[in-house]
């Protein structure tokens, strides 16, 4: 087994080189979906590196290639990141594939970030479907870490299946704690017998919760058809686009801005998003 | 990562005399994703195959590789250790340590790195493998046996006295097929008929066979355990259920003179008939070619006579679906006619005859009652040739094979036309004696020695009339090739058994192979002489090649048995080595692109058409399905696709490329 | 493969079916008929199976010569794959040779479960006649010459 | 800091030595037939002059098609990671047309507006650019119509262009330039007046670029803009590949059995597969949305965001494409609708 | 030409088809590009020379096309047999284009079912032309050692733009085998062995199946001769197993069937 000879050291790293992460824990949420808890190995790398909610990063399997998820973990819990993915191609499945111990490599922080300063003092809705509430959780136990500087925070998660639901320990957590209104729902035809969580779509649930648009922030993520019916409700409610925050998912190699990939008209979705708000993304043209 | 164990045995001194087993297992212990290597000297014994059970516990090991003896020899053993601890028996994998390394080597460096070469490639491999379930298919206990000979017939009988239902369908008015239309049957010159015939009376009144008479088989789909067949009742132009089959309507049907295709053509019969006398069911049937009411519109004297009105005149063929889960094919045989046969007369001399047709004059229920004469003016023959090899094994005629019971048959011809006309004289031409078979031979020596008929071996090269004789010109091969002339008062030509002249539509219909002669292809000509390729599907008698009674029958057992252990379970287990297309998220649903290239390259019909539709039943996309209950798992289909749509599990192209990137 | 030898040693891979060569090679083996270790086996189910890509894959990793073999025509397990596969390698052999690979590192072979004399004599044979052709050095090799200066081409 | 001087054919020879003496390489127009590449050079006698354009563009020398962005190992459990040695050999891009001269300064933008990226600035801070003015264009050339122009210095360290059949005029533009100039020494002679226009070819403008890219937003929800010219697109990479400014490129790793690559490979916004999310959903599915893309990218988002036209007038797509799709005819069209 | 765009003309105006997909004057003399034309009027823009090259076939499997509507398309004689072979291959239902084959003499004939197709394209001649044939010659006549350098210098300038694939009427494929990643089988890097690896799976994939109209050489921008693989692998289908593509509907694949009796005398 050869190694490679290490050249003279570059006097700058390369942005694609990435930081070598130790996945200190595996959780199972889903039928084909997993969370790593990552370590970094270099203590030094650690010190270094901050993110905040919203931002993204590429995620690698050496040898497989890498692939584009959020930070699913909130900054305020310093010492590792998380990420939450669905096993579909070679990059995921390799990814599935590690285990505890394993190291892999991400690179990041990068993209836009959701201005949470900016709501202090306001409510918080949260609205996710399916595999889209990772990009949410970072925001949610952000704002549930610092819960003093926002006022009512209610959460309205769906999946097909309670199967399909991710971070069930987490959603009875939320469920059980005062200073959250939490809703889970599963599509109808995916509930079990034991289900004790709503049963219908996403936009309907939000119809029947009506939360006030009142000095309100809703933040929406989903599958394009979940934030397509989801949208009108909001607006019915009262809710001003420039009040709805999404995050885009679409696809990335470089994450900064180069490989011409992910740009939505002249935006880059890896630079000036992924974090848009409705009244944004409604001057754009629809290509994500 | 993945968490693998690698098991490496010693196989006493088998393996660990030239191989370094402790470094390989080293060595293996060192590759990513390994967690556990170890060796032992016996790995397949109980205490080796603890060592397995228990690290698969304590490792929590997500995939075994045995460093051990073949595959072929151990896999099992393994497989099934593996899962009684939990994992899933097609985890494991087998490095080739035995036969492939240390015993076709010599005990050198090389081969201890061989050794470490194979199991790193398994590793890489068992990475890949994915946890795989037996497939179940549910059977339909019910077999369909097409063709009513006496293949099919002992088929049906064995299948229906094992308690499973039994669907019959035969082509003409009665079953028997061509054993009904011989005389005797050698060697023991025992009445075809009279041992045929309760044989078909059983048929009629099992209460397990359901007998579809003039009928065919229109179309068959599905695969083993689940086909679906329909069936086309041709329509008799009678109500089988009043006629009581008395007759009076063949009495007096005015058409009379249409050749018998049971006498084969010697005799005459009605336009309403039976074809025999002895028929299953016996019931008649209007052949609407020749009846009077058919072609003019008027006659209807069958009806009148008839004393319970049965006669349905505007009858329609029916199509009669039935479901079942195993198909037993007994259609059968024809022989060549004399047209055949340009040297011999095209068929233009009557009396020159083929050997089924001096079967029907023998026969005591025959044209002439079982008195042997000939066509052309009922004299009785005082020479008769037979000629056997009419076109069997004559490459010119493009048939290359032996006919098998011709030898048989003529000496059988031979020995009654003496037995039937004590001075007459046979001669018989032969290219070889083919005696083999239980009392065979001592049969033929006595036609020659008892009943002196006189064997010629050579090929008669013309046959031509002259002063109301046929003169047949050959040589004698055994004295030098002489000049031979005899002039014949009949001949009779042992023709060569084709396959009905539709086996070949019928067998792409079933979507069964057949080879160059069209006879159908058995799967495997030793070890499954019964089975078709196509998983479900079984043969009988001469359909598949020319064969006796005995064989036949032997055959037809053969092929009701496998059926009966077809259906001794209720559903079919199978390996799950089997092909699957691919399906993917919309709007692709497959990366399959429907050319259905990989339909014909697959040697078991497993292909299937699967539509996608919309919600509103709009079809999307056409893409292959594998049908798991017929693929064989040999993959051809997977190295043919281009898109690489189609994957053979256990042989996964990721598997197979992983054991490539390990090497 | 690794091997530490001085002299050329080529390396080899047999791409066989499970039911005849993989057999006949175990065959090899309960006879204990030696032959050169530089082979190794890929086993899967059938001759039908083996795409022609996976040569090429064999190459790109660096072997100096591919053994492919199967049943007899008509002893196939699966009746006809060999049949398939034969027509496959036709064309492949046609095309390989077209543009310049050198067939005589490409040996296609029958070899029944009974033919155990007849795989070592196979592999030896081949070894002998790849060694004489030397390493396989005009065919690209996976990750070949990487980095690769950015030059223009 | 424009010196002007002049160059004898003669001197070529001389030069190249020196270039190589100073441990530089040479990548000049090579002829085959009726191709001509960018290939490594020694001596001048290989370098074709009288060429129109390359069939490729001479972005390889700082974005080839295929180049390591890590390299490692794997080990057990662990994992050795280290970045490809960067490529430090000192270049020199000799006989480009001022097109390729300016398609530097559209790479770099992208390449560097945000986050460097080394492997692309290393290749880039080696590269010195002598340019060769144009003398001959054809019927796909439009630089001209992009700000640029058939003697047009911008992006070149050094201009050549040819006066009479036996001289160069040399315009030593940056310190680059100077620095080969320095090298040349006394093979640059001495200036003796000004006949650069007159041996230039003649590219008559056809539409505006910058009043095109300022339209095109207008255009993007216009139909009629897009889909009929897209129609006939068969949506190949060809005219990206060829393309000397289009710098779309994948990220893909390449293993052997414990060790690999990351490698970054030319990719194309044309090909279908493009943007396809892991979830099937596609962002742009039409063909005519990937061609609008391509359009607009270089009219008017790189103007806007990069402040650098994606376009410089080469017209090798064009020249490559398979169904003639004529990228200029196209945005002389554009460029004439009436929004 | 008249006579192609009276043809065009009169289909449109009688509503038979929704367009004529034909090939229309190009950037330069020496070019053609196609055009689709949906109205009568527009038919005058319709050319026919030797420049007429692209296999227009290939448009039929693009879903904007599709969405056309049923179309007529002007036709070679290459163009006829992709049209057969993509019936074959179950791409191309019978009735959905009509072809306007346009004869050596410019004259038109008119093809509206895939049954005409079948009868008309019998009785073309057949082969390759003078100039394929001796290029294909003279590189098989190459000693070994200059056959493999020819094609890795040529390979070697391979971008893989996959234009060839884009213009190849037989290239339909969803996914390709060069987007399949799981495994890997081709690199996605034009290296020397991703692009050997990429043009003998190509060639190999359209082995009993290519139409011989060379659309994948005249797309390659760098000139490679790909179409030259494809006619030694047709070549070698025809000489072996009677494999003529693009003359039926009938699915005769000859890499899904076999003879028991086919070439083996390399198999020992």
């Amino acid at each position: 087994m050869s190694t490679i000879a290490a050249p003279a050291a570059p006097a700058r790293r390369s942005l694609y080189t990435p930081y070598r992460m130790r996945i200190a824990k595996v959780t199972d949420e889903a039928p084909a979906v997993k969370t790593f808890r990552l370590e970094f190995v270099d203590p030094a790398d650690a010190a270094a590196f901050d993110f905040k909610a919203g931002q993204f990063g590429e995620y690698s399997v050496y040898g497989e290639g890498e692939s584009t998820f959020c930070i699913a973990s909130p900054p305020t819990r310093k010492g590792y990141i998380e990420c939450t993915f669905r096993q579909v191609g070679r990059v995921t499945s390799a990814l599935a594939d590690r285990d505890e111990g394993d190291i892999i490599g991400f690179r990041g922080p990068y993209g836009n970030i959701f201005p949470i300063e900016q709501w202090h003092g306001k409510n918080l809705l949260f609205i996710a479907g399916g595999i889209a509430l990772p990009p949410m959780r970072c925001v949610i136990w952000n704002c549930l870490d610092l819960r003093d500087r926002y006022k009512d925070v209610t959460i309205v998660y769906g999946a097909r299946t309670v199967a399909d639901l991710v971070y069930k320990h987490e959603l009875a957590e939320w469920d059980a704690r005062p200073d959250v209104n939490l809703y889970t729902t599963v599509d109808p035809g995916g509930q079990t017998p034991d289900w004790k969580g709503r049963v219908g779509f996403v936009p309907t649930v939000v119809e029947q919760v009506g939360p006030s648009a009142a000095d309100t922030i809703a933040i929406v993520c989903g599958p394009p058809i979940m934030i397509k019916l989801t949208l009108p409700v909001l607006t019915k409610l009262g809710f001003q686009p420039e009040n709805i925050f999404t995050t885009l998912e679409n696809r990335m190699k470089c994450g900064v801005g180069k490989c011409g990939r992910c740009n939505v008209g002249k935006l880059y979705v890896c630079k000036d998003g992924p974090v848009f708000t409705f009244a944004q993304l409604r001057d754009l043209p629809a290509e994500y | 990562m993945p968490r693998i164990g690698v098991f490496i045995c010693h196989c006493g001194e088998n393996i660990g005399a030239t191989v370094d087993a402790a470094a390989v297992a080293k060595a293996a212990g060192e590759l990513p994703g390994v967690v556990h290597a170890v060796d032992y000297k016996y790995m397949c014994s109980d205490p080796g195959q603890n060592l397995i059970k228990e690290a698969i516990r304590e490792k929590k090991l997500t995939g075994v590789v045995v460093g051990a003896c073949s595959p072929r020899m151990h896999e099992p053993t393994f497989r099934r250790a593996c899962a009684e601890a939990g994992l899933n028996a097609f985890l494991c994998e087998m490095a080739n340590l035995r036969e492939h390394c240390s015993w076709v080597h010599e005990k050198l460096p090389e081969t201890t790195e061989k050794a470490i070469d194979l199991v790193r490639v398994m590793v890489e491999k068992v990475k890949r493998n994915r946890p795989l379930f037996p497939i179940n298919v549910p059977i339909t206990k019910t077999a369909l046996v097409l063709g009513g000979g006496i293949a099919g017939i002992q088929a049906a009988l064995d299948i229906a006295n094992a308690g499973h239902p039994v669907v019959l369908v035969e082509r003409e008015a009665s079953i028997g097929g061509h054993m009904a239309q011989l005389s005797e049957t050698f060697p023991t010159l025992d009445c075809s008929q009279c041992i045929l015939t309760p044989r078909m009376v059983e048929v009629a009144q099992h209460p397990n066979i359901r007998l579809y008479t003039y009928s065919e088989l229109e179309s068959l789909e599905g695969f083993i355990g689940n086909f679906k067949a329909v069936i086309r009742k041709k329509a008799r132009g009678i109500d089988e259920a009043t006629c009581t089959g008395c007759g009076a309507c063949i009495q007096k049907c005015p058409t009379k003179k249409i050749p018998s295709e049971f006498n084969a053509h010697l005799g005459h019969r009605t336009a309403i008939y039976v074809p025999f006398p002895q028929a299953v069911p016996n019931k008649p049937v209007i052949d609407r070619a020749h009846c009077t009411y058919y072609r003019t519109g008027k006659c209807k004297l069958c009806e009148r006579v008839c004393p319970t009105k049965a006669l349905r005149y505007d009858q329609e063929d029916l199509l009669v679906e039935v479901a079942v889960g195993a198909v037993v094919v007994a259609t059968g045989y024809e022989v060549k006619g004399t047209d055949f046969f340009p040297e011999y007369g095209y068929g233009r001399y009557k009396d020159v005859i083929t050997g089924l047709q001096f079967e029907r004059l023998a026969s005591a229920s025959g044209p002439t009652l079982g008195a042997i004469r000939r066509p052309s003016d009922g004299q009785v023959p005082e020479t008769v040739v037979f000629i056997a090899c009419a076109g069997s094994r004559d490459p010119a005629k493009g048939l290359h094979y032996c006919s098998k019971i011709c030898c048989m048959y003529t000496a059988k011809h031979a020995m009654l036309y003496k037995h039937k006309v004590h001075h007459g004289r046979p001669y018989v031409f032969y290219m070889d004696i083919r005696a083999g078979g239980k009392m065979y031979e001592e049969f033929v020596r006595r036609a020659i020695e008892e009943d002196q008929v006189s064997y010629i071996r050579g090929r008669v090269s013309r046959i031509y009339e002259k002063n109301g004789k046929l003169i047949v010109k050959g040589v004698d091969t055994l004295l030098n090739s002489r000049p031979v002339e005899i002039a014949a008062d009949l001949v009779v030509l042992a023709t060569a058994m084709v396959p009905q002249p539709d086996a070949e539509a019928l067998a792409q219909k079933m979507k069964i192979s057949y080879d160059g002669d069209r006879f159908l292809n058995e799967a495997h000509p030793k070890l499954r002489p019964v089975e078709m390729n196509t998983a479900g599907i079984f043969v009988a008698g001469a359909c598949q090649a020319p064969k006796d009674i005995p064989e036949t029958v032997a055959q037809a057992s053969g092929a009701a048995s496998k059926v009966i252990g077809l259906f001794s379970k209720d559903e079919l287990s199978r390996e799950p080595v089997v092909a699957v297309v691919n399906r993917t998220a919309p709007p692709l649903f497959s990366t399959c692109v429907g050319c259905f290239l990989c339909e014909t390259a697959c040697p078991y019909q497993a292909i299937e058409r699967e539509e996608i539709k919309d919600r509103n039943g709009n079809v999307l996309k056409t893409v292959a399905r594998v049908n798991q209950g017929v693929c064989q798992g040999c993959g051809t289909c997977v190295a043919l696709c281009r898109s690489k749509s189609i994957d053979l599990q256990g042989f996964t192209n990721e598997q197979v490329f992983a054991e490539l990137v390990a090497l | 493969m690794e091997f530490a030898v001085s002299a050329f040693e080529p390396k080899l891979v047999a791409f066989v079916c499970n039911w005849c060569t993989y057999a006949g090679a175990d065959l090899t083996g309960t006879s204990r008929i030696k032959y050169a270790p530089n082979v190794r086996l890929i086993r899967l189910p059938c001759t039908g199976r083996i795409d022609f890509m996976l040569l090429l894959q064999a190459f790109g990793k660096g072997a100096d010569g591919v053994i492919v073999s199967g049943c007899h025509p008509g002893d196939c397990h699966y009746t006809a794959g060999n049949f398939h596969a034969r027509r496959r390698w036709t064309l492949f052999r046609r095309l390989l040779d077209f543009v310049g690979v050198d067939l005589r590192r490409v040996h296609f072979a029958w070899v029944s479960a009974a033919e155990g004399a007849k795989w070592a004599e196979l592999v030896n044979d081949v070894k002998t006649k790849i060694q004489a052709l030397g390493p396989y050095d005009a065919f690209p090799k996976r990750l070949d010459g990487r980095p690769q200066p950015a030059e223009v081409a | 800091m424009t010196e002007q001087r002049i160059l004898s054919r003669q001197n070529l020879g001389p030069l190249f030595e020196r270039l190589a003496a100073d441990g530089r390489r040479i990548l000049a127009p090579v002829r085959h037939g009726d191709r001509v590449g960018f290939e490594r050079v020694t001596r001048p006698d290989e370098v074709a002059l009288d060429y129109v354009q390359t069939r490729t563009s001479a972005k390889s020398a700082v974005f080839p098609p295929y180049e390591p962005l890590l390299q490692f190992a794997l080990q057990g459990k662990d994992v050795q990671v280290a970045e490809p040695a960067p490529d430090a050999a000192p270049t020199v891009l000799f006989g480009v047309h001022p097109c390729d001269a300016a398609s530097f300064a559209t790479l770099e933008a992208v390449f560097t507006w945000d986050t460097p990226d080394l492997p692309f600035e290393s290749k880039r801070a080696n590269l010195t650019i002598i340019g060769l003015s144009c003398t001959q264009g054809d019927a796909y050339c439009f630089c001209t119509s992009v700000g640029g122009g058939p003697g047009d210095p911008r992006g070149s360290d050094i201009l050549l262009t040819p006066i009479g059949a036996t001289h160069f005029l040399a315009e030593i533009l940056t310190e680059r330039g100077q620095a080969v100039a320095r090298l040349a020494g006394e093979l640059l002679e001495p200036h003796r007046g000004n006949g650069k226009d007159a041996a230039l070819a003649q590219i008559p403008p056809r539409f505006d670029a910058r009043q095109l890219g300022a339209k095109l937003p207008a255009l993007f929800n216009h139909p009629a803009a897009w889909q009929e010219q897209a129609l006939r697109c068969l949506g190949c990479g060809a005219c990206a590949f060829v393309c000397p400014t289009c710098s779309c490129f994948d990220i893909t790793d390449e293993r052997d059995r414990y060790h690999g690559v990351r490698l970054r490979c030319w990719d194309s916004c044309g090909l279908a597969l493009f943007t396809l999310h892991a979830s099937g959903h596609n962002p742009r599915t039409k063909q005519s949305e990937r061609w609008r893309q391509r359009v607009m990218h270089k009219f008017a988002y790189q103007p806007e965001r990069l402040g650098v036209l994606g376009c410089v007038g080469c017209g090798r797509c064009s020249r490559a494409c398979p169904v003639d799709m004529n990228l200029a005819q196209h945005a002389q069209q554009l460029a004439e609708t009436a929004v | 030409m008249e006579a192609l765009r009276q043809r065009a003309r009169e289909l449109l105006a009688a509503g038979t088809v929704q367009a004529v997909l034909g090939y229309a004057a190009g950037s330069e003399p020496d070019r053609a590009r196609p055009c689709f034309v949906r109205t009568a009027a527009e038919a005058d823009g319709l050319i026919w020379n030797e420049h007429c090259r692209q296999n227009l076939a290939t448009y039929l499997q693009k879903p904007e096309v599709r969405a056309l509507g049923r179309l007529a398309l002007v036709a070679r004689r290459s163009t006829l047999r992709a049209l057969l072979q993509l019936a074959a291959e179950n791409q191309l239902a019978d009735g959905r284009v009509v072809a306007l084959f346009v004869a050596d003499d410019g004259a038109v004939t008119e093809l509206p079912t895939l049954a005409a197709i079948e009868e008309l394209v019998a009785r073309l001649p057949r082969g390759l032309s003078d100039a394929d044939r001796q290029e294909l010659d003279r590189i098989a006549a190459l000693p070994l050692g200059e056959r493999q350098a020819y094609w890795a210098g040529e390979f070697a300038r391979c971008i893989k733009c996959y234009a060839c694939r884009a213009a190849c009427p037989l290239c339909y494929c969803a996914r390709c085998i060069t987007e399949a990643n799981q495994p890997q089988w081709i690199p996605v890097s034009s290296d020397p062995l991703g692009n050997l690896e990429w043009n003998i799976a190509r060639a190999m994939h359209l082995a009993g199946r290519c139409v011989d109209c060379g659309s994948c050489s005249d797309a390659c921008p760098e000139g490679i001769r790909l179409d030259l693989l494809n006619h030694v692998l047709a070549e070698e289908a025809r000489t072996q197993f009677g494999a003529e593509p693009g003359y039926s509907v009938r699915k005769d694949y000859a890499l899904a069937s076999f003879k028991p009796d086919d070439k083996q005398e390399y198999i020992r």
